[in-house]
């Protein structure tokens, strides 16, 4: 049973959560009048939000610690949420700002915040062996840290998250696949592309466990994730763990979602996690109050990182040549040393 | 003389361009196929395969799953049993994930079968930045992949050229990596600059590889450059013409095979050479085509200048962005530079 | 029940790849005394020899015609021989000859033969998606050609290959996975890199049937390939066939083997798949004579065909110039055209 | 002034020098292990790891499966964690079933978190041809590498110099790939020639990286060159003082950072410059070398000459792979037609 406290740190997170996508949603169209032109705006560029996927984050996150690495892909912000990364900065970097978590270089797929031991990578899949590689540090280390890796339905078709399955399955690392699946990866349904109906069947070939929360429900989710982490925890090896969640928004922002029926998205806005949730802490007796109150405090923690966000200063243009490299250069040295060599025959 | 003896006056984007000679092919040959990533219902993330599913089913528009490797792969399986797929990166920047594919079987198996073997394949990709698109989806990788031997290698300014040269690709019995600019496209929601949409004829027509087109002649500094950077250095060529300064651009058009002769002609003329590239700076378009000329004629060079992103990966924020990418006025700053030495 | 001719066919080739390997391991080694340099004497570079892993190709290879393409990894001349390539040419590559299938430019690694639809990749399951698109071709074309794409079983945690599984899976494609298992990947056994015991484990997580076949033995591999292969003709869709084999040699010539017990070696040795279809064939009433006469037709091919080889002409040194591209070009002009446009506006 | 008194006269092989500094860093730091193919129990292909399991063990000198994104992600992974892991693909030409791993993620997560996040990874792997191993196990791919940002490039042509940049390698807090020539390694099987294996002192120490090291001295002509060439460059120049052609070698050691300033100061005093690389010509090393010279002061340069593979696949067979892979005869005849200009 999962205490009442709990599922109103779940239900926190997911409100903030959901409230965060639709408050950039807002930010980022706003510079998109009257034209939608991607490079206008406050928010330029690609923005992938989530909401509807807040049980997966959450239900996953709330087992973890500062010190379990987790890894996302394109579609960041929610996990970074549930982890606790650092909201007013990590609006600084979709904003673009000079205070932001990568100082404007990364982006709002290219978070990191090795605080929490958050990261991302906006290339498919490519997310899952750093996890499996931080996993191993873990147990390189006789440490009780777990990874996670976050990624799409979509992803499951993708080399980098098979090999990452053996990887971890052969040398048994503390590591938890985590397959967010909203049925759809940008246009593609997933009946399209991939030959297994559930994406928790791929962990049969590689000697893993695989579980499938079928619903929408952070408990569910909470539950099975536990089991998953607490396998990692103990050294008892990785585990697959898909979860369906529902696509609310299109694919990016600008998405004309004309390949999707409006069955599809009235049903996938029908089936809302956050509602479920509700219901539940509704059960639980908790009262309108409580939640107000709850919804309150997420409402205005993201007004509050998003208003600072805005206020932060821009990079200046020659801050793009920083940071290619660790600066200052530390480890290695600039003078070469002079010893005294015998001669030799150097010709071939 | 002209082909035809009307003036062509129909305007296409290089998006329409590229999709109109791509069901050409496919009218005309029933072994050309599409596939990619989002290329049938979608159209093509950056339209490249707008309304071609209405017209060829989903047999001939193919969506794939994310396995770039094995979809590419397919592809070069498919082409050496005689089909002639064309397959779609749907990012340049995704090459990573499927190089292998790429530069070790589908560029060397020509070669490595004595040319027993042929690979009649097109792979499309979309490059570059401008909309803030960070790191991982703005590069051009020109150098990248003009640097391996056995793929030819496409990059179109304009709708015209886009279409002629696709045209060529489709029926070329080579392996042919075609790279279209985003900025480009002319995709409803980033707006492209007017240059690259120009008028296109009716009718399939093939520009041949290896020839770069002068877009502007000059007399006094030559610009050779591709892709979205012909017209910033159009446009820095007419401030600059201002300033009494005449420029000639040279629009490389394909980078394998490379005009040379083209270059070393406007070179020998202007004595004084801007290269200007989106791609990063070092081991890539600028060093070679210094060195092809430097190599060739080194009497013939006054003056020599490189313009393009400076060894650093593309920065997300707009400050950042717009200065390692290379604008009309670091093209501008760049040809004064050489203009007066 | 296979016929006995059919088997006398398998025993043909698998003689045939036998002594063709011991051919050219002595060939190998003669240009590498007194000590070994791996650039010196008539077959240079790597040489990957297939000695006890003869069951599995002919097994497979047997079943299909000259249009079913077959894609081989580094290994490949058993797989070659029992798909019918070109011995002559394929041993004028090997020793580098401009008569050879790739006038001496791929070596051993690298053999195209197109007349047979054989083709390999010295990159580890990179064959794998070709092959899928070879029967993906075929598909499209309403042929019933097949594909087989053979692979080592260290070659299974590669994304290549995992990836063709749903490729293949998903658009049930008419193409068998063969997974010559000889339990090492140059130094690495089985057990210390993959997850699974059985390759054909991997199957259950991709929707495909996985078939083992757990002994050396070249009429299961044919009784099991048939059914793989049958399937993939009647457009059944794919599967993934797993072999035991055995590596009789070194991971190529001049491989110390330091790595790999005695007994492993003598193991290996020991199970031999030629004497375990040559006692079958006794057991038929096969006799010593017809035996001898099979024996002596494969060894005198092996002989006549290396013979021939080695007095074929050397390339030129120019001869490396060509074949980049199709020569001469075809299907591309070089002329462009001239059509009168409209001036238009060319400025950003 | 020497760092000691002695004279050094202690000969190792260049693979037993780069086995010596990693066992030197491995015991100083224990966040410092090694992941790869076949490098336990076999010792590395090339040597890399010769003896290495028996004083570390398995866990780490870790082999690996053959899933190169895995494992040379992992090690981004663990490198994230703050443990110092180098990683070996085995051959440079397998680059493309994992290049994401190398160009997207462990090359750019430096900058892509504004520096906040560091990759103390070392990426090693083994180039070149020279015996007969094709086109998919023959390339250097320096060029490949070195365009892309956020990767530091280190290719060692002596015993001496392999053991120093190794340790710089190891201790450098950012991402290093370290390319060693398998025909300088002294393997077995695999016979080197004698400039490679070098005096080196026993203690640790390190080279600094963009710091080019003139091999040789000379007046008339400068080749710039790197790994196996370097000792080709020198017999060359051997040859060439016989004729009264005194040639300057200057070994790059590192192609990022790339030593433009040594380079600069020799085409100054020779006004001739020889660039010899074993990567295909164009869109690599040559053109960039000769660029950054023409960028920098093309008034020094009086004549120019690119010694590379010509744009082919490594063929198989020896009499062409003698003909593609620059040999000290062909570096002798540009020399000798630079110096004649
Ligand atoms: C290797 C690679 N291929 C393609 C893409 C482009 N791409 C970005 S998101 C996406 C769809 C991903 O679908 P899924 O994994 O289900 O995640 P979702 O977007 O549904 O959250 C694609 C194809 C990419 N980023 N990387
Ligand atoms: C992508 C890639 N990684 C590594 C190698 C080097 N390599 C060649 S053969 C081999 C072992 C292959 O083992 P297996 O697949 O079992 O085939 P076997 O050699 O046993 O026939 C390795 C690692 C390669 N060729 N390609
Ligand atoms: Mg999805
Ligand atoms: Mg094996």
């Amino acid at each position: 049973m999962v205490s009442q406290d709990k599922l109103c740190e779940l239900y926190a997170d997911m409100l903030t959560a959901r409230y965060y996508e639709e408050r950039l949603q807002e930010e980022y169209l706003e510079g998109k009048q009257p034209a939608f032109d991607i490079s206008a705006g406050p928010i330029p560029g690609e923005l992938h939000l989530a909401a509807g996927q807040e049980a997966a984050a959450v239900g996953v996150c709330h087992h973890l610690r500062a010190d379990d690495t987790v890894t996302a892909p394109h579609r960041p912000h929610h996990v970074a949420i549930a982890k606790g990364v650092d909201l007013k900065r990590m609006s600084a970097e979709i904003f673009g700002r000079k205070t932001g978590l990568g100082k404007g270089k990364g982006g709002h797929m290219h978070l990191f915040d090795p605080d929490v031991s958050f990261a991302c990578s906006g290339i498919i899949a490519e997310g899952c062996p750093p996890a499996a590689g931080a996993a191993l540090a873990a147990t390189k280390r006789n440490e009780d840290a777990v990874a996670v890796a976050f990624l799409g339905e979509g992803a499951i078709d993708q080399g980098a998250f098979l090999e990452s399955l053996n990887f971890a399955s052969v040398h048994d690392l503390p590591v938890v696949f985590v397959v967010e699946d909203n049925d759809w990866a940008i246009s593609m349904p997933k009946e399209r592309v991939t030959d297994v109906e559930d994406g928790s069947d791929r962990a049969a070939g590689f000697d893993m466990p695989g579980i499938r929360v079928d619903q929408d429900d952070a408990i569910a989710v909470y539950e099975a994730a536990g089991e998953a982490i607490g396998r990692a925890r103990d050294r008892n090896g990785p585990t697959l763990l898909e979860v369906q969640v529902h696509r609310r928004m299109g694919h990016f922002m600008g998405d004309p979602q004309t390949y999707r029926s409006d069955a599809d998205e009235e049903a996938a806005l029908a089936r809302d996690s956050i509602d479920r949730l509700e219901a539940e802490l509704r059960d639980h007796g908790v009262d309108d109050d409580e939640l107000d109150a709850i919804r309150d405090e997420a409402e205005s923690r993201v007004d509050e990182a998003i208003a600072w966000a805005k206020e932060q200063p821009h990079p200046d243009p020659d801050d793009a040549y920083d940071d290619v490299f660790v600066n200052p250069p530390s480890g290695v040295t600039t003078e070469e040393p002079e010893f005294e060599l015998a001669e030799v025959n150097a010709d071939e | 003389m002209s082909e035809t003896d009307e003036v062509i006056d129909r305007e296409l984007t290089m998006s329409r361009a590229m999709v109109e000679s791509i069901a050409h092919e496919m009218r005309e040959d029933e072994e050309v196929f599409y596939m990619g990533e989002d290329v049938a219902d979608y159209g093509g993330i950056f339209d490249s395969t707008q309304g071609l599913l209405d017209e060829f089913g989903r047999d001939r528009i193919m969506d794939v799953p994310i396995s770039e490797t094995a979809y590419l792969g397919a592809a070069v399986g498919a082409a050496q049993e005689g089909m002639r797929p064309i397959a779609e990166l749907m990012f340049a920047d995704f090459f990573g994930v499927a190089m292998d594919q790429i530069y070790n079987q589908l560029a060397k198996n020509t070669y490595m079968s004595g040319g027993n073997v042929n690979v009649p394949l097109v792979l499309t990709a979309a490059v570059g930045g401008t909309y803030n698109d960070a790191a991982q989806h703005s590069q051009t990788l020109y150098g990248t992949f003009a640097h391996i031997p056995g793929l030819k290698l496409v990059v179109p300014s304009t709708a015209y050229d886009a279409k002629g040269l696709m045209h060529n690709a489709i029926r070329d019995d080579d392996p042919v990596m075609y790279l279209f600019h985003k900025r480009l496209m002319g995709i409803g929601w980033m707006p492209a600059p007017s240059g690259p949409k120009t008028p296109v004829p009716e009718t399939d027509y093939t520009i041949p590889f290896g020839s770069a087109d002068i877009k502007r002649e000059g007399a006094d500094v030559t610009v050779v450059t591709l892709g979205l950077h012909v017209h910033r250095a159009l446009a820095a060529a007419e401030s600059l013409a201002a300033e009494g300064i005449d420029v000639e651009v040279v629009d490389l058009r394909t980078l394998v095979p490379l005009d040379t002769d083209t270059i070393l002609e406007s070179v020998r003329k202007t004595g004084r050479l801007v290269v200007v590239d989106e791609d990063y700076r070092s081991f890539g378009v600028t060093g070679e085509v210094i060195a092809r000329v430097a190599d060739r004629d080194l009497g013939a060079l006054d003056a020599v200048e490189r313009v393009a992103v400076p060894d650093v990966p593309i920065p997300y924020a707009r400050p950042m962005e717009n200065e390692v990418i290379p604008d009309a006025d670091d093209i501008e700053a760049r040809v004064r530079a050489v203009a007066s030495e």
